[in-house]
């Protein structure tokens, strides 16, 4: 059993799994029926992530849980996603913005991983590569539109910035785990994604006309599983009602 | 009238007709109203199923879940287009549904209360609708034709999933069989109800099957669905809630007992279980989206004449 | 066993627990101090309640399931509640509008239910009067205050009554188990409690300044079971939550 | 100055300052803040703890956590009202609430993860509150005093409720005891900086213990709330989370590592865990309230003038 890598699984797949159910959250309500197609799409995307690494990650932990299990059987302190990927919906502008902030790391990460040492891993990656460089292009063009907008549009789309921000950090925090994986070539240091990252942030903001918050404060406690917001466990609730009232049930 | 009468003869000898043809007015409203109704009934159609895509029981049923609501959003978004090529444009439309001037199919105002609707709305509810359906793949009009062949592809892709779930669950605890059964209990009637009157009361039939609008009686493809779903719960071991429903041998087909039409004209009138829920959803997401709507257009008119100043 | 009877104890328990819940959702929110005093107060009676009733249902069914059991391991379609009880807040104009079309119902209904035929029951409606008497003086009060109050908050009266209008009419409509108890001196039968009703919610929105709907149909669905609001199902995703993940622990 | 001089005597002898007695404005001014945040800590500490009242797990848990709520707003109230005596409305106090300008106690600013946070807040939050309030019971000013009174004797009742729930969770199931030492993991280090840092960087201290509206020093208080938490943590089982915390037979008080202090004035800068959520929660409810408090009040000028016109 290899813990470290079981953890870092369980990251990419949290992220992935928490992040897609927020997005599936929109169904229906949309601002207009293309977003909510493209939004459903999003959704599907993330769910099929979610099922390769959580599927790796219950083989190798070896204790008999498939990816159903782990999404659906775990309580909130075991959850590895990053604290932005909880946060709620908001208003569309801060569900956009919240998707290009991820979008932007998540396609430099899977970029990193498409080289990763385990072939498994470098597969998951470059599959999903395809689907986020198309979320990524998405999201950055609607933080564009409405950022460069109306001034209303612009105004919201600053204020998801400005209330978002704080949880951009954390997915560059470093800790033993990330350690384990630079050291056995699967996965890179979150703090050297940062760079690329910074410069594809500063260029759509720029035409978004958006300003970077100057205050780098970091909330962090969601990736360790340390401390996550009052957000997930009520999202927990609705995600796993079903298999934790009928635990014996096949669906 | 001359054109009248080509157009008929057009009509009656399987030719189609294309936004660019002449057409009488009644057909031109009709077929607005038809298609405008059935785009509507995909959108709002979103709404029972979504209220369970997050509590969806397994990673793979959420995603089949998702899929199936986005190829209804996509729907709604070619029978729009359809409408439009008759000369309404979709925010016309769509102010008619959120003022309620507009109808979307009644079944959409019943409440998704267990897992199992989800089957029964894929089994049922999807079932009528392709009854509907596949005939108007050959309906008159080019587009929506067009729109119906991608529809009925779809749509039987999802009828299939829906009974899938059913089987899971009829063949699955005594809880699961239990939400099985009460699905079908609530809706049995509801989807009968999907046809529509019978035709005896049915004040655009002839006119519309003459046109090819309409290609069935609603008498019959009521009739063609029990003889299709009734052998279908046999089989899944859930029991119709209708005691009369038994296979005729003499007719050749199933006997059933006509649904609660009263309540078919109270869903109408809008005090269906969740009428007033459904619209202001979709109102409410049409009012929070205006200043996105608004943001969108505004960046694009802006690009436009940096574009024009460059040249 | 007595399974109308049962039945009855858990429409009683049912309106009273969900509603409570419904109430409780306001913790810490409500429009002012005050308010937030009084909507604990109400929601803790009517938790209180639910135990009497609920506690009474399973010793008369009489299969080892206390008011717990009860409350958090039956899924929809057993639940008991009139659809009023299990409507959103919505604004607290609405929350207090639903209150009131409660609470004057389930005073009278106490009322009768203080000269049931058993004891038991007698019992716990007399103290439930005490409790309930102040409920619907304090909500009779806020929907005069407000429907008499400002235009702003006129309007949103009727519009809450308008709204929550259709979902009254369940609590008159009787059916076999009402029978039953009718029979048994046990309860009234639903239908003789409306000319009191409609005698005291007239002259309550006479003094609001309200109009009463013209149109009066009723949902039904709730208090047989046959068919809740989609909003029950979310609640017990949170309200049962923990009992439901957690079945071997006790609390 | 004679009156400054008879003020503090009055105090120093023991006496009771009250509202219309002549006081300093220092004292008055420190008195509105101290009993202002004291007042918006009952309101915002409403947050958290209602965060559980909808998934309380049993009818008994959730009546008692709806009954301590309702205590705290109750607090809430005496409290603004002693701070009224000094001659502010509690809206005012409100509006700096809600404006950020005035503080509320730093733990309501992180979350409430499991069902064990009901029982660590009771235990710790409510014990190290107990631990800062009993002295207050004989403060100077009278109302604040007789307010601490009445607070004082229902925080001890929730505390004894919190250390309840931390037994049962603690001799409960593997998971149970697993959130039983997650949250004592979480709110240990939170909780011993409720006292404040060291006296030697508090800026207001000395004046405030000759006043007497401070009564101990925050390092004083925090050795006492450790010498009577860390036995009951061993009591449950359970391991604070500080490996230096032992009882030292010398000193006789336990030794302990002071928390985290970056993290204490990060969260006072705004950058705990819960800032934005707990003043936009309070902000949304006060913004969502308006309508309602202006109802309520033009529906009482009416009948105030309905009335004095009928006189």
């Amino acid at each position: 059993m290899n813990t470290p890598l079981f953890e870092f699984l369980c990251r990419m797949g949290d992220n992935t799994l928490v992040l897609g159910h927020r997005v599936s959250e929109w169904c229906g309500v949309a601002p207009v029926l293309e977003e909510d197609i493209a939004l459903a799409n999003t959704a599907l995307d993330l769910i099929g992530q979610t099922q390769l690494w959580l599927g790796m990650a219950g083989e190798v932990e070896g204790k008999d849980r498939d990816a159903d299990k782990l999404a659906f059987h775990r309580d909130v302190w075991d959850f590895r996603n990053a604290l932005l990927c909880e946060q709620p919906n908001g208003d569309f502008g801060q569900t956009m913005m919240r998707q290009f902030l991820f979008d932007t790391w998540h396609l430099i990460m899977l970029k990193a991983l498409a080289g990763s040492s385990n072939e498994q891993i470098a597969a998951i990656a470059e599959k999903s590569v395809k689907e986020v460089t198309y979320h990524q292009e998405r999201s950055a063009d609607t933080v564009i539109g409405l950022g460069d907008g109306t001034e209303e549009s612009h105004m919201r789309m600053q204020k998801a910035l400005d209330k978002l921000w704080p949880y951009v950090g954390e997915l560059f925090i470093g800790d033993e785990v990330d350690a384990a994986m630079v050291e056995q070539g699967i996965a890179p240091d979150p703090a050297s994604l940062r760079a690329t990252f910074d410069s594809q942030l500063d260029a759509v903001l720029a035409e978004a006309t958006l300003t970077k918050p100057a205050d780098d404060f970091a909330h962090k406690g969601g990736k360790t599983g340390a401390r996550h917001t009052e957000h997930l466990g009520h999202m927990l609730t609705q995600m796993q009602w079903l298999q934790r009232a009928y635990p014996d049930a096949s669906w | 009238e001359p054109d009248e009468r080509a157009f008929q003869e057009r009509i009656n000898a399987g030719g189609k007709i294309e936004p660019k043809d002449w057409m009488p007015e009644g057909y031109r409203k009709n077929l607005i109203r038809q298609i405008g109704q059935h785009a509507h009934s995909e959108i709002v159609g979103q709404l029972p199923e979504g209220n369970w895509i997050t509590r969806a029981p397994t990673l793979e049923r959420k995603a089949i879940l998702l899929a199936k609501v986005q190829d209804e959003a996509g729907h709604g978004l070619y029978l729009y287009c359809a409408a439009e090529t008759l000369g309404v444009t979709r925010d016309d439309l769509t102010r008619d549904l959120l003022s309620g001037k507009m109808k979307y199919s009644s079944i959409f105002n019943y409440p998704t209360l267990t897992w199992a609707d989800m089957g029964a709305v894929g089994w049922l509810v999807d079932g009528a609708a392709i009854m509907n359906q596949v005939p108007l793949q050959r309906t008159s009009y080019g587009p929506y034709a067009r729109a119906m062949v991608r529809i009925c592809k779809e749509e039987s892709f999802h009828q299939r999933q829906g009974f899938d779930i059913m089987m899971k669950m009829a063949n699955g605890t005594e809880a699961q069989r239990k939400m099985a059964q009460d699905a079908l209990n609530r809706f049995w009637g509801p989807s009968l109800m999907m046809f529509g009157p019978s035709d005896a009361e049915s004040v655009h039939s002839a006119q519309s099957m003459a046109w090819k609008i309409k290609m069935n009686s609603n008498d019959e493809l009521r009739q063609k669905f029990v003889d299709q779903t009734a052998p279908q719960a046999e089989y899944l071991g859930l029991t119709i809630p209708d005691e009369t429903c038994k296979f005729n041998e003499e007719t050749g087909h199933y006997d059933f007992a006509q649904p609660d039409w009263d309540e078919f004209f109270d869903v109408l009138r809008g005090n269906g279980p969740c009428n007033t829920e459904r619209l202001e959803a979709r109102n409410k997401a049409w009012d929070d989206g205006r200043w996105v709507r608004e943001g969108l257009l505004a960046h694009a008119a802006k690009k436009r004449s940096a574009k024009m100043a460059a040249e």
